[in-house]
């Protein structure tokens, strides 16, 4: 066990750093310890998209790259300092789409050097990855396929509901968790809770387990993935992240916003 | 009986969806209006007898994957998705969609959120409905500033399905992909084709049948309000109450 | 619902069925059930190797291929009636290696025609694969790969421990089976019982669950991966396979066995 | 102390783990003797200070996996495998591995039940030991009658590992996969030079220091009969019956 600053401290600037979005169990609680400990230059993928804490690390001047297929705050709308970051030409987007990067990931969880993918040939995002080759099938049948390089990440952070005496952590049915963690070099998450025992005897928890033996370390962080929703532990803080949109609509609210929500619970703490 | 336009869009959805065999659609798209076609195609009973599976990407309990977001794009690549919703910051001609933004890549003039899926799904589902509301030069373009995802493709390149049509606040346009066109089918009440031509960047066909998007039938409006309703109010609150002037308990 | 003979007779002869093996929820109730309806030319597929029910199949004469990594009874050793069909040749033996199986189910779940896998060059099961091809990277690195073709079985069949009101059913931690789904054509699987509810509605169920998208047909079979383990619901019964694996070593024996065991039950429901 | 052929072989491959580093050991063949080793690390301590994780294939409860049979392949396609065993129906001084049969393909003379995972596992291991209690110049031939998983790779196929040692009922063979051939370490109690050679029916080289295996020493004794013991009499009650002389609780 390690604390969350801890965990924060031990990522490297400049490292690649896999987060899933809003619906697939983000820390949100470690995207703010990042931005106390004052990280820079991370380069962020989404896991396949990115949402609230992708952009609280953007508008906190982070994040050097972003790799991802859509940056959004849902019901809220376009994610505000993803928007003026590109705008300002300080963000370098790389674009991909949601099954391009569990591809890429697949990849890397079955250690073969690339996946072939369908689709993309065509599409702009294809023409701007120059990373992506379009190859002929081996088997002689004249399609032309997309070959996607395995990608793997250095760092993959997420929060899960519970970790065991083991380091097993629970994901439930977020099994693109599983996949990230298999994928990625360091795993590091959050959890609300440890307990005890061992998920991986007790059928029934066994399948939303992903083993310690992919993961690098656990924190707890009580509630690490609000204002976003956690499985049927708690629900999306709709009106928290409308809040934040309408604030972070310019850098001051931002700024404001930060002081009070990120940088105010270090102090409490 | 009056109705509402979201109304109109949702029983216009749902006449495409039933005029061809559907056995489970897709809809991942922010926007209630398909989610509302597919819950009145799915309360109306099958068109063939066969059963219509929906798997809502919004849904906030009882998620349909149990592989994560992965699933979506595997189950489509399989081919059992028949149909998938897609929309677009722009939308061409040729049926191009553009969900990255304008201006130089990516995006500098205006960002859009991102592609999403839509570069494998548009090629893998059985077929698309492309649907937005906004009817406008801004929006309906001659050629889209990038490509998040191509209308239609070259010979050699896999591709299950296309559009099947474009569904706007103002019409209802049909397209072929061997032509790479759009034919305009039917205009929403109060609409001319002048003025489509105004509010169109693309230049498209007129169908020699050219009349009225026909507007909902009272069974239609009642299963909308009534059962529709019911299974939309836990994911769209605010939709339900708007249109339907329903509000989920307390 | 449907019952465990109108599946049998449902697989028609000389469809490519796929069953995992003794450790992976086989369903040896539909296994005798293809045997009592006399299927014939079956071509099965082992996921990815073969055990108790794949050798009363050989042994009953329904089979004309297996594709598998292993044909094995564990503990109680070789598998008498494979061993003994190899022999005479009367059976086709399409040999794979366990990570080559999952992987062309892994390309048909995902819709792609082909996956790469290492390992495999310099191997004679390669050599005898002529529909696995040796490429070039398409990366230009100077490696060589094999690529191989997505498989999609005409049925798979499993024992899984419970099936709900919608027809999704639950097999824990045994995702093979659900990729093995995922890939599949049909899929019919066999139960212990059946429970109300939505497996989906339920966080702790759901991530062991497959969903009725996939399943064609479910029957109840209690005890129908018996002799083989199921979870913690009921263990392997060693004495019963080990008695099996005595009396096959005779055609004889295997016959009387089958009366016992497999023709007698039909009698008795 | 007198010990059983089973403790000396157990001890011994024991040695062979610690002599590299080893963070996770993959267990899948059926023998427990290479459990029995790994078991036996895993209570002697960490050699450097790691902990060495253990993935025991057959365990009956508590499997390590939750991807189905497919994890420990992914698993060791990731690089995280640095030792599996693998045994083979015929093994040749190439350390290439037959697990088919013999005769015309696939075993029309003998058939062995198969290749299991050895033609990707051989390669995408840090590193195997290859154990095989029978050795006879009918299980070690100078060339396998059909290759399940080769000893050596040819440059431009990826290759992580190769075998350590070859362990036997008589014998410990390094194997040196520059040279694709095997060296004589160490030689059982009562086994000679002459006899291996006439027992394998490979050519090998002979290590300058050849002397015998060295014998379990009281410690490792002690743990084998106990907490070794005590962690396999669920999965190897036989085994535990005969070679520890204990027998699982009824």
């Amino acid at each position: 066990m390690t604390t969350l600053e801890e965990m924060a401290a031990s990522v490297p600037d400049g490292a690649l750093v896999a987060l899933p979005p809003d619906n697939s169990l983000p820390s949100v609680a470690l995207a703010k310890a990042l931005i106390r400990r004052g990280s820079k230059g991370l380069r962020l993928l989404g896991v396949p998209v990115s949402g609230f804490a992708t952009d609280l690390l953007i508008g906190a001047g982070c994040v050097a790259e972003v790799q991802t297929s859509a940056v959004s705050l849902g019901e809220a709308g376009f994610a505000p300092r993803f928007s003026a970051a590109v705008k300002a030409g300080t963000l370098k987007v790389v674009d991909a789409t949601c099954p391009a990067i569990h591809t890429m990931l697949q990849a890397s969880e079955k250690g073969v050097p690339f996946m072939p993918l369908r689709g993309l040939i065509g599409s702009d995002i294809l023409a701007n990855r120059p990373d992506w080759v379009v190859m002929d099938s081996p088997f002689g049948d004249g399609e032309r396929i997309v070959a996607l390089p395995a990608l793997s990440p250095d760092v993959a952070a997420f929060h899960a509901v519970m970790a065991d005496s083991l380091g097993n952590v629970w994901v439930g049915r977020r099994r693109e968790c599983a996949t990230l963690a298999h994928a990625s070099k360091r795993v590091l998450v959050t959890v609300e809770r440890v307990v005890e025992g061992n998920f991986l005897e007790d059928e029934r928890l066994a399948p939303g387990t992903i083993s310690g033996t992919y993961i690098e370390a656990v924190a707890v962080a009580e509630r690490g993935a609000h204002p976003v929703a956690l499985l049927d532990e708690y629900g999306f803080d709709a009106d928290h992240v409308a809040a934040y949109a309408r604030a972070a609509r310019t850098e001051a609210g931002f700024n404001e916003w930060m002081a009070e929500h990120v940088f105010a619970q270090r102090a409490a703490a | 009986m009056s109705h509402k336009p979201e109304e109109l869009l949702a029983v216009t959805l749902a006449r495409l969806i039933r005029a061809r065999p559907t056995r489970h659609i897709a809809v991942g798209a922010a926007s209630p209006i398909p989610a509302a076609a597919c819950w009145l195609v799915s309360k109306q009973g099958a068109p063939r007898g066969e059963h219509v599976r929906l798997s809502l990407l919004h849904k906030r309990s009882g998620n349909p994957f149990t592989e994560g977001t992965r699933e979506l794009f595997d189950l489509t690549g399989q081919g059992r998705i028949d149909l998938f919703f897609l929309g677009g910051g722009q939308i061409d001609g040729q049926a191009n969609l553009n969900l990255i933004g304008t201006g130089e890549w990516p995006g500098r003039d205006v960002r859009f959120p991102g592609s999403f899926g839509s570069a494998f799904m548009y090629f893998m589902a059985g077929r698309t409905i492309l649907f937005r509301e906004e009817h406008s030069p801004r929006v309906l373009v001659d050629r889209v500033a990038h490509i998040s995802a191509p209308g239609v493709s070259e010979p050699g390149v896999f591709r299950r399905g296309h559009a099947q049509a474009l569904v706007t606040g103002r019409c209802v346009f049909g397209f072929d992909p061997a032509r790479g066109r759009f034919t305009l089918e039917t205009l929403h009440p109060g609409e001319t084709l002048e003025n489509i031509r105004a509010e169109t960047g693309f230049d498209f066909d007129v169908a020699p049948s050219l009349g009225e998007t026909p507007a909902p039938t009272a069974e239609e409006l009642a299963l909308l309000r009534g059962p529709v309703c019911d299974e939309m109010l836990e994911t769209y609150p605010e939709f339900c109450s708007r249109v339907f002037e329903r509000k989920a308990a307390a």
